[in-house]
């Protein structure tokens, strides 16, 4: 009966919070560039205008990827969903292993990215999705650590229990850099701003350059539903999840992964993209290693006051 | 889903392995052979805890070690691949009749 | 038949024809895809089994390692994208028939075999248990592995680095005379083994 | 009812253009972009109206023809002041007679025609232009194999025009892998209008460059909205489109100091000086890509652009671009003011002694195996049928 109710939650969540994100993408970048905000009919109607278009075909595709690709992300990017409880009991799929559930859908969102550039048949899609592979991969692995410092406190590797462990203090008072590190991922596997190296403007769209009509549109949904996730994945592990005093927990969910919604869309607008090569090395050199530093630091804490 | 439907669906496994890897001359296609093997005797080795052990940690640690050696098998598989391309160019097994340079 | 076993035979399926589609497809990039399908399977059958660590943890990693061997196809392949037939093997007919017998003698030996039977009680905390054993009684173990890895990656690096041990690998590494200027110690490799096809 | 409730959707949504900017309309058009009426597409793909500003060569008007034909169905096309001849068949035209003070007024006409095409379009009122080439494979049949490339087993033929990749050595590390070779541009929305590469890469590092058409000549105005512009196409590939927008509008408009101060603080914030390697795309006298992007952010602090010195003969984009990885070129490409560019981007006769036979029929080939064309994925799209979809 619980496992019933989550999942009805699941698609009002869901529902919801792909509407607002997909105001928000709109909204944000609007506000920020100092021009007035764009009604909530022009996502809609940017949708239709797609689904009326031709879809192209290029020369000789992998046919069957290409279709596949953009179901497959926004399959992942609902898995990571489901794992993630509204409530003390509310969950849709109830794991004990959250965690390594949600990282499995992180890694194949990078083989969902690379199958959709590759598939196309086209140099710069296919340069993209290669590059997204040589930045996603690292990302995907410091947000594990970053993951693993969050479960650290409870001892498990299940969301609920997670969540039951910030009743004391929240995880981002713990690891606030882990935070930052885990938006970052969330940036990476959403496909924006400064971590979107699959679809950059110097490959003139990158893996979506060849995909035209209700392609495009379906990949849009999908990279929109990814951001609904990783929100609300990121106010799971660090923000409290659905503590709250009042308010029922979905709501204060719901809330949490608006405001971290915001803030990746925020962030994706106003941070410059460095050249992959750049940001590999920073990746590599100084990222990874402040991932270490931060699940030693938790370590020290548990073990002195935990 | 008994322990002898595990094992057998683990066998077939083992059997497509070793067939890809004895019969593929490209390297990379070897080696998946080799991992497909490793899946079977992953999956057999879980079968076998699941039904015989009660549960007894040691045989998931087995399964650990399995995938540890998958990932060494891999790593160190693609660094010989690209040593000897770097040397010779080469990318299928007959190319390579002798280990020295 | 209920609806376990339904699932079950099902992935079976998935992961061998996938399996055996490996080697039958034409496109690199769709045969570690195929790979990475079976390992899907595979791990959700494990996850069945009563290992949901190990299942989900399968699945984590094999699409790392299928991201990266899709990689590794599209670089040292020709025709990565299958327009032509690809069909690169040799003693075909001996390899079919290993795989074969390999198939029926594990097979009959599982079929002979009485295994004891001693399920996982469900209400058993396995996730937890694993944990325990890796950091407690196995720790040494799980150490090791974790060492052997770290050689790994330092060997994988020196392996692949394009500086040899006597100079750059493309410029022939060639080990030092045995005399000042004298020939190169060692074995002179014969031609040939070179690349015809790229 | 639902069809044309759907159809009236979707004209709300803003005219995605895809344009070709021709000689001496780089900044107008881009200027005209930051009315929200109108998007600018990234790729053919993703646009409905095709807009062709300003006069074009004779060589380019193949593919303009190719682009046209690579635009998804419905679509459109309006060609601003162009002068393209019956290439893009009988196209919408749009000419302004007017002096240059009344540019604003001529923007405002060519805005109005761009949203009125949408409308119509979307409206179903205006019917989608047809192909402009025929449908062609790219390899003609030749009878034998799955795709008749002539050829049986692993090896043989050419599927699809492309013979099998050779190995070439690479600069990086000597790895020898599969070079690609294509050519690039010349609409290209990331290049200099006009500008036509060949390029061989190694993943996403060019090994090498060679100039086959130069950027088209733009108006050489060196004044602080011409430096806002170059700045903004810099944003861009920075994945900083929302402060590239906002350097065009202050392009665009008038500009009180305190826009321009807040959009330097922004710039600044963003992180965009730490992003670039130092001393990339270094040229003697010009300094590298870091001092340059410096320089025309000062512009938005108030001084004017400093004048560089004379550049040396040698400094050619054949030599600049080599060894760059694409993101760090397409930076470098778009430093350059105007006049620097054309002069780092002559093309070489030496190198090509039967430079222009090659032209003509190597173009098409070369077309075909590494659908290289303008979009970067040009050329085989008029064989999307042959493919078997549309």
């Amino acid at each position: 009966m619980t496992t019933f109710l989550a999942a009805l939650l699941l698609i009002l969540f869901l529902s919801v919070g792909f509407a607002g994100a997909a105001v928000a993408d709109r909204a944000i970048p609007a506000f920020l560039a100092g021009q007035t905000a764009p009604s909530w009919r022009l996502s809609l109607a940017d949708a239709v205008r797609l689904l009326q278009t031709q879809r192209i075909r290029t020369e000789a595709p992998d046919a069957l990827l290409w279709w596949l690709a953009p179901a497959l992300y926004l399959a992942l990017a609902i898995v990571g969903l489901a794992v993630i409880p509204f409530g003390q009991d509310l969950v849709a799929i109830p794991s004990e292993v959250g965690i390594v559930v949600w990282g499995s859908c992180e890694a194949l969102t990078i083989v969902a990215v690379f199958m959709f550039g590759w598939s196309a048949n086209a140099p710069l899609a296919l340069i993209g999705a290669y590059r997204y592979v040589a930045i996603g991969l690292p990302a995907m692995l410091l947000s594990m650590f970053v993951l693993i410092g969050a479960a650290l406190p409870a001892e498990s590797l299940g969301f609920i229990e997670i969540v039951e462990a910030q009743r004391t203090v929240w995880n981002v008072v713990r690891q606030p850099a882990g935070l930052i590190l885990f938006l970052m991922l969330g940036l990476a596997i959403s496909l924006r701003g400064p971590f979107d190296y699959a679809s950059p403007e110097d490959l003139a769209g990158g893996v979506t350059a060849d995909v035209s009509g209700p392609g495009l549109l379906a990949w849009k949904i999908a990279r929109l539903t990814m951001l609904v996730s990783v929100s609300a994945v990121t106010a799971t592990a660090f923000l409290g999840g659905y503590l709250g005093p009042i308010l029922p927990g979905f709501v204060w969910l719901l809330l949490k992964t608006a405001v971290v919604l915001l803030v990746l869309i925020w962030a994706g607008s106003v941070f410059a993209r460095m050249p992959p090569a750049r940001m590999m090395s920073v990746i590599w050199t100084m990222l990874l290693p402040l991932s270490f530093l931060m699940l030693l630091v938790v370590g020290v804490e548990l073990l002195l006051w935990g | 889903m008994t322990l002898a439907t595990v094992l057998i669906v683990a066998a077939a496994l083992i059997g497509i392995g070793l067939y890809g890897a004895l019969s593929q001359q490209s390297f990379v296609m070897l080696m998946m052979g080799l991992e497909l093997m490793l899946n079977g005797g992953l999956l057999a080795v879980i079968g076998l805890w699941a039904n015989t052990m009660g549960g007894a940690p040691e045989g998931q640690l087995l399964a650990i070690i399995i995938m540890a050696v998958m990932a060494v098998d891999m790593a160190i598989g693609f660094a010989l691949v690209t040593a000897v391309y770097r040397k010779r160019q080469a990318d299928v097994t007959e190319s390579l009749t002798t280990m020295k340079h | 038949m209920g609806l376990t076993d339904l699932l079950f035979f099902a992935l079976s399926a998935v992961a061998i024809v996938s399996g055996w589609r490996v080697f039958a497809t034409d496109s690199m990039v769709r045969a570690s895809f195929l790979l990475l399908l079976s390992f899907v399977a595979v791990g959700l059958i494990i996850v069945m089994l009563a290992a949901p660590y190990i299942g989900v943890a399968t699945v984590f990693m094999m699409a790392v390692e299928m991201m990266v061997m899709a990689l590794f196809m599209v670089m040292f392949m020709m025709n990565p994208a299958g327009l032509n037939p690809m069909m690169m093997v040799h003693q075909h007919r001996f390899s079919i028939a290993a795989g074969v017998l390999a198939f029926a003698g594990l097979t009959a030996a599982i079929l002979f075999t009485s295994f004891p039977e001693n399920s996982v009680d469900p209400s058993t905390p396995v996730v937890h248990d694993l944990g325990i054993e890796l950091l407690g009684p196995s720790m040494l173990i799980f150490e090791t592995a974790g060492v052997t890895l770290l050689a790994t990656m330092i060997g994988s690096v020196i392996l692949s680095s394009r500086s040899g041990r006597f100079g750059m690998a493309d410029q022939g590494s060639k080990p030092p005379g045995l005399e000042p200027d004298g020939e190169p110690a060692g074995r002179q490799p014969e031609q040939g083994g070179g690349h015809h096809h790229h | 009812m639902a069809v044309s409730a759907l159809k009236r959707w979707a004209g709300k949504a803003p005219a995605s253009v895809f344009v070709a900017i021709g000689e001496g309309m780089r900044e107008r058009v881009e200027r005209l972009f930051a009315d929200p009426r109108i998007e600018r597409a990234a790729t053919p793909r993703h646009a409905a109206i095709f807009l062709i500003a300003g006069p074009m060569r004779l060589e380019d008007r193949e593919d303009l023809r190719r682009l046209h034909d690579q635009m998804p169905h419905p679509r459109a096309t309006l060609l601003w002041a162009a002068e393209v001849g019956e290439a893009l068949g009988d196209a919408e035209k749009l000419n302004f007679t007017l002096q240059p003070a009344d540019t604003s007024r001529a923007d405002e006409a060519a805005l109005d025609r761009l949203t009125r095409i949408w409308a119509e379009l979307s409206d179903g009122e205006r019917p989608s232009e047809p192909d402009l080439l025929h449908d062609e494979p790219p390899n003609p049949w030749q009878g034998i194999g799955p795709h008749g490339q002539g050829g049986k087993g692993m090896m043989g033929g050419t599927p699809y025009g492309r013979p099998m990749a050779m190995t070439a050595d690479d600069l990086r590390d000597g790895l020898a892998l599969d070079p690609y070779t294509a050519r690039f541009g010349p609409f290209l929305p990331m290049f200099p209008p006009g500008l036509l590469l060949e390029m061989t890469l190694q993943g996403d590092v060019i090994q090498s460059a060679k100039v086959l058409r130069p950027p088209l000549p733009q108006a050489a105005r060196d004044d602080a909205s011409a430096a806002l512009l170059r700045l903004a196409r810099l944003l861009d590939l920075l994945g900083l489109p929302v402060l590239g927008h906002r350097a065009r509008l202050a392009a665009a408009g008038d500009r009180p100091s305190s826009t321009l101060e807040t959009l330097g603080r922004a710039i600044r914030w963003s992180g965009s000086t730490l992003a670039i390697r130092p001393g990339l795309g270094a040229v003697e006298g010009q300094g590298d890509l870091r001092t340059r992007f410096d320089d025309l952010l000062a512009v938005t602090g108030g001084s004017s652009a400093e004048t560089r010195p004379e550049l040396p003969e040698s400094a050619h984009l054949s030599s600049l671009l080599p060894g760059l990885e694409w993101s760090e070129a397409m930076l470098v490409l778009n430093s350059f003011d105007d006049e620097t560019l054309s002069a780092l981007a002559v093309v070489k006769e030496d190198e090509d002694k039967d430079g222009h036979d090659h032209e003509g029929s190597g173009y098409m080939h070369h077309e075909h195996h590494g659908h290289g064309g303008h979009q970067g994925d040009g050329g085989h799209d008029h064989h999307a049928g042959h493919g078997g979809g549309a």
